[in-house]
């Protein structure tokens, strides 16, 4: 698969983003973050730091307010449309809502991302078999999306995300409704994708899958890095270390609300 | 070759997954097609229909004495100069009282007495046989009373006023409803789109998301749009035809259906509601996508 | 108390939160009643416009002589057997050589050496006015044909046929359109029912899991639809009067609008349709609900 | 809050309970389980075991396709649809996809639960403001639900299950999205709850919240009762341990399927 653009060694690269959205939620904050090719990222941190609004940015989804976000050495807020959506066909993310189509069977299901990138009816099946197969959900092949559990549905969303051999992984929370042993498929998963070359970051908040020796983690605190754990065995150019802030402190801005400026209710507002 | 038949598999399945909505749709487009068409007709045939009522429509001039043949030729000049009239026709004081003696038919014998010029000569003038021409004949009646050695200029008034008022009548309801409909269709085409779209929004959102090119997503909408719109349009036509048809039968009898004759559409006309109804749908359906992929 | 409140707000809520469907909706409904009123004064007006067409309709009954006052009484019993007709009128040989002398205006003095029984007596009978006497005008003449006496039945036959014609006519175009629009309209609400429970399908559902009573969940849906009926038809009615008023004025100099008086629906029939369309849509939308209450 | 029905001990009360969906997916066989007016029970299994079935089956969304659903002595198959509606009122559920309204703020959400009780307008205000204080989301009242991460949503979910005051909760993996600390601050309300006497089933595969010594653990595979860990301190009747099975083995159901009879392709039907 050819990686359009120039073919130098960061696959993601934010400078300095920030991205906020009305009325005055920042849901990122001046973050600077390098990825390098066939690097396995896990990206940690309390429930809204900002976890998911970086993936959106990277999978150019979201805009950033501030900063530059560059995929594979391309500039998302200069490319063409069509360039854009060719880099997304080399993209693959799992989403943390899934975004199944719940009328739709497992297998065309998995299928829609090989099948916006027109790759053949038996790649297509192939790959479809052989995820399925990894997951241990074969047995579902034929069943509709809204169908199965919530764990088998998130395992679909898993196959979507690899099917089309991306170039880049994006797992937001892909082991939240799993349970250990299914985790631990989904990691073998990943660990077969890194290894083969693909480049893959992982929201999680489960800290039995990336408290291993060998992984980078990068901690997120309301929008801003605040730790990174670096591998041990890979050497990358700039071992970032953030700020004076303890890690998972509550968030401060949910501190700063609660005491300086009272919430306001809007009385009569809510419920009419 | 992928791209096509993924194009045409998308098309394919979506018309299958989505049938309710898809036969909704249809029946829309089969139901305003059947309007606009059914207007259409109505409207074609009112106006042939005025085209025959034309018949008896001739303004009998007076005249004070008999013309001559050249006072003839004169008459026949001023009066031709009116490209809405048809011919002309001289009748001396003989000929009308031959006529009213054949309208008398078996009561002749009270003429006998009569002295054969007692009738005067007169101009019968024959307008041109169109809708529009009625609307005329008061002020060219007013012209004629102008020229030299006329004496009075008859026509019926009454009768042809209220015909008049009726194809005016006609033709209002048929405008009216006419626009009254373009409005429902185009609410109803509406509906459909929205309703597309929501049954189709989360597809559509995931298709952007995982990169699709726009030609692939809006190419089997492109797709569907037409197909709907042939079936639809066919269906139309044929529910007219249908329609047509029961109706002539219902007045077979009548002397409605004896006096005018009501024709179909030509296979070009139809052939062109078709390819319109087509097109419209395709592009309808096509750039109803386009909100979404502006994202 | 907190039922009421709790139901009001839902209902208030939904309407703010839905507001592009509901204006959707709201649209919807305006058209429908001005489609339905529209039509039913056209109908309305079309019968009042034939009764009122009836004015000249008299058949004129030639006898061979004067009729004496006995034998006048024996043809008035006959003919007014037909509780169609609305008076008969005898004229003598002399009223109507006076008749024709008036109509001849100014070239009387051809009547001069003319006997002044020359013009046979005559009865004339007019029928009720109003459509459905046209259509028996032959038949009725026929009839009259057969009394003793009778030379010779006239009357404005061509005429009457094709007046007839006309209105016969427009009352199918009217028929055919407004049954079009039954479809249409009923489509239309289909579609709008549809779209509403697409945008409103997960809060039912959720509603429903939370164990909300049905009537929790139903009656907002039945406030909604009636204040969409009362303002739905509200407006319908409006832009129907803003129509006739538009229409009056743009045709007021013409001779059409001269002969027929329009009318515009009375007050009882305004509010009648306004309370038709409030409980269609209340009951409508109430038990568009049904489906997924089912569950 | 009175209860409807008879007040006796046993608030679930599930008798060889069977539920089969098209074509042959077994869901639950056979289980039987009792649990008490006040008890916090865990309930862990693979994922597909049939825990959301469970509870979907204890809310009467589902029905069993064999056996019998008791909640507070009512038998679920033969109440009318109005005492239905009103037992559910009693019941908070923490759906695993949430349920939310995107289009709703979240005091709109939360408030939904206590509406259709036709609370009064000061106790829903004060609830959901309560609530959110608890769960660290003050500062979100106003926000529209689908503007709000992942864990964020799932605590909305929760407090909505907890709103109005219900004598049972059923929550279907309430900690999947959150970090350690949030999953704290939902645990210490369900203690809390406990604690006034509400009945909480949980279903989870996040073991950090059930293994702790005082909690009934009962877990399921394949849709059966394989192993049920005794609340130490709280006596109950009948201490069930079913069967020979070991704990988390792969699924038996899946293992028979992969290998006495291949899945079924459908070669042309998959994508056309
Ligand atoms: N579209 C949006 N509009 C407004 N606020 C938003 C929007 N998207 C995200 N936010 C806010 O931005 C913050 C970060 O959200 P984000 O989804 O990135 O968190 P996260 O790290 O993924 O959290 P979680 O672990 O709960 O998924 C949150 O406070 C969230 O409420
Ligand atoms: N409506 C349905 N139709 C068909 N199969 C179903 C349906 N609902 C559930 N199933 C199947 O029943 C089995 C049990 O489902 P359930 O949702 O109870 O699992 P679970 O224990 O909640 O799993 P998870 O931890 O992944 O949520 C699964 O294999 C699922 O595919
Ligand atoms: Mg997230
Ligand atoms: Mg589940």
């Amino acid at each position: 698969m050819d990686t359009t653009g120039n073919n130098n060694q960061v696959m993601v690269d934010l400078t300095r983003v920030t991205r906020t959205f009305p009325p005055d939620v920042q849901a990122l904050v001046d973050v600077s973050l390098q990825v390098n090719r066939g690097e396995l990222l896990f990206l940690t941190g309390m429930s809204g730091a900002g976890k998911t609004t970086l993936l959106r940015l990277i999978s150019g989804i979201e805009k950033p307010t501030k900063g530059y976000v560059e995929v594979s050495g391309m500039d998302l807020s200069k490319i063409s449309r069509a360039r854009l959506q060719k880099l997304r066909r080399l993209i693959g993310v799992a989403y943390q809502d899934f975004k199944l189509l719940p009328e739709r069977t497992v297998a065309q299901n998995i299928a829609v991302s090989m099948e916006v990138a027109y790759r053949s009816r038996l790649f297509i099946r192939k790959q479809t078999r052989d995820l399925l197969a990894q997951l241990h959900i074969v047995d579902k092949h034929n069943t509709r999306a809204d169908k199965l559990s919530r764990g088998e549905q998130q395992r679909v969303a898993l196959a979507r995300a690899v099917a089309n051999k991306p170039d880049l992984i994006l797992a937001d929370e892909p082991t939240g409704n799993l349970d250990a042993e299914s985790t631990e498929l989904v990691m073998d998963l990943f660990h077969r994708c890194n290894e083969s070359g693909t480049t893959i970051l992982i929201a999680t908040h489960d800290s039995s899958i990336y408290n291993r020796p060998d992984s980078r983690i990068v901690t997120l605190d309301c929008g801003r890095i605040v730790a990174t754990k670096q591998d041990a065995d890979k050497d990358t150019s700039e071992p970032v270390q953030y700020g004076p802030e303890t890690l998972f402190t509550d968030c401060l801005k949910l501190l700063d609300k609660d005491t300086s400026e009272p919430v306001q209710y809007e009385p009569d507002g809510e419920e009419s | 070759m992928n791209f096509l038949f993924a194009v045409f598999s998308q098309a394919g399945r979506n018309l299958l997954q989505t049938w309710r909505t898809q036969i909704l749709s249809l029946m829309t487009i089969t139901l305003s097609v059947l309007i606009f068409s059914f207007f259409y007709l109505v409207y074609t045939n009112a106006l042939q229909a005025g085209e025959q009522l034309g018949d008896d429509l001739r303004l009998i001039v007076y005249l004070d004495e008999e013309a001559v043949p050249a006072l003839q030729e004169q008459y026949r000049e001023k009066i031709l100069k009116f490209d809405r009239v048809e011919r002309i026709e001289f009748i001396s004081s003989l000929q009308a009282f031959n006529r009213f003696k054949d309208q008398l038919d078996e009561d002749q014998d009270i003429l006998a007495d009569i002295p054969q010029d007692f009738l005067p000569p007169s101009i019968e003038v024959y307008p041109v046989r169109s809708l529009d021409a009625l609307s005329r004949i008061k002020r060219f009646s007013d012209y004629l009373q102008t020229l030299p050695g006329v004496i009075k200029v008859q026509y019926g008034r009454e009768w042809v006023e209220r015909f008049y008022t009726f194809i005016e009548l006609l033709r209002i309801v048929v405008i009216l409803s006419g626009s009254l409909l373009v409005l429902t269709t185009t609410f109803m085409m509406a509906h459909s789109i929205r309703l597309t779209l929501f049954t189709r929004q989360k597809e559509l959102e995931l298709l952007h998301l995982v990169g699709a090119s726009n030609s692939y997503i809006r190419m089997p909408f492109f797709l569907e749009g037409g197909l709907l719109g042939l079936f639809g349009s066919l269906a139309g036509i044929a529910a007219l035809y249908l329609l047509f048809n029961w109706t002539q039968l219902r007045f077979a009898g009548s002397a409605l259906l004896g006096m005018f004759s009501f024709n179909f559409f030509p296979l070009p006309v139809i052939a062109m509601i078709i390819a319109m109804a087509i097109i419209l749908c395709a592009c309808g359906s096509f750039s109803s996508t386009r909100k979404i992929l502006s994202r």
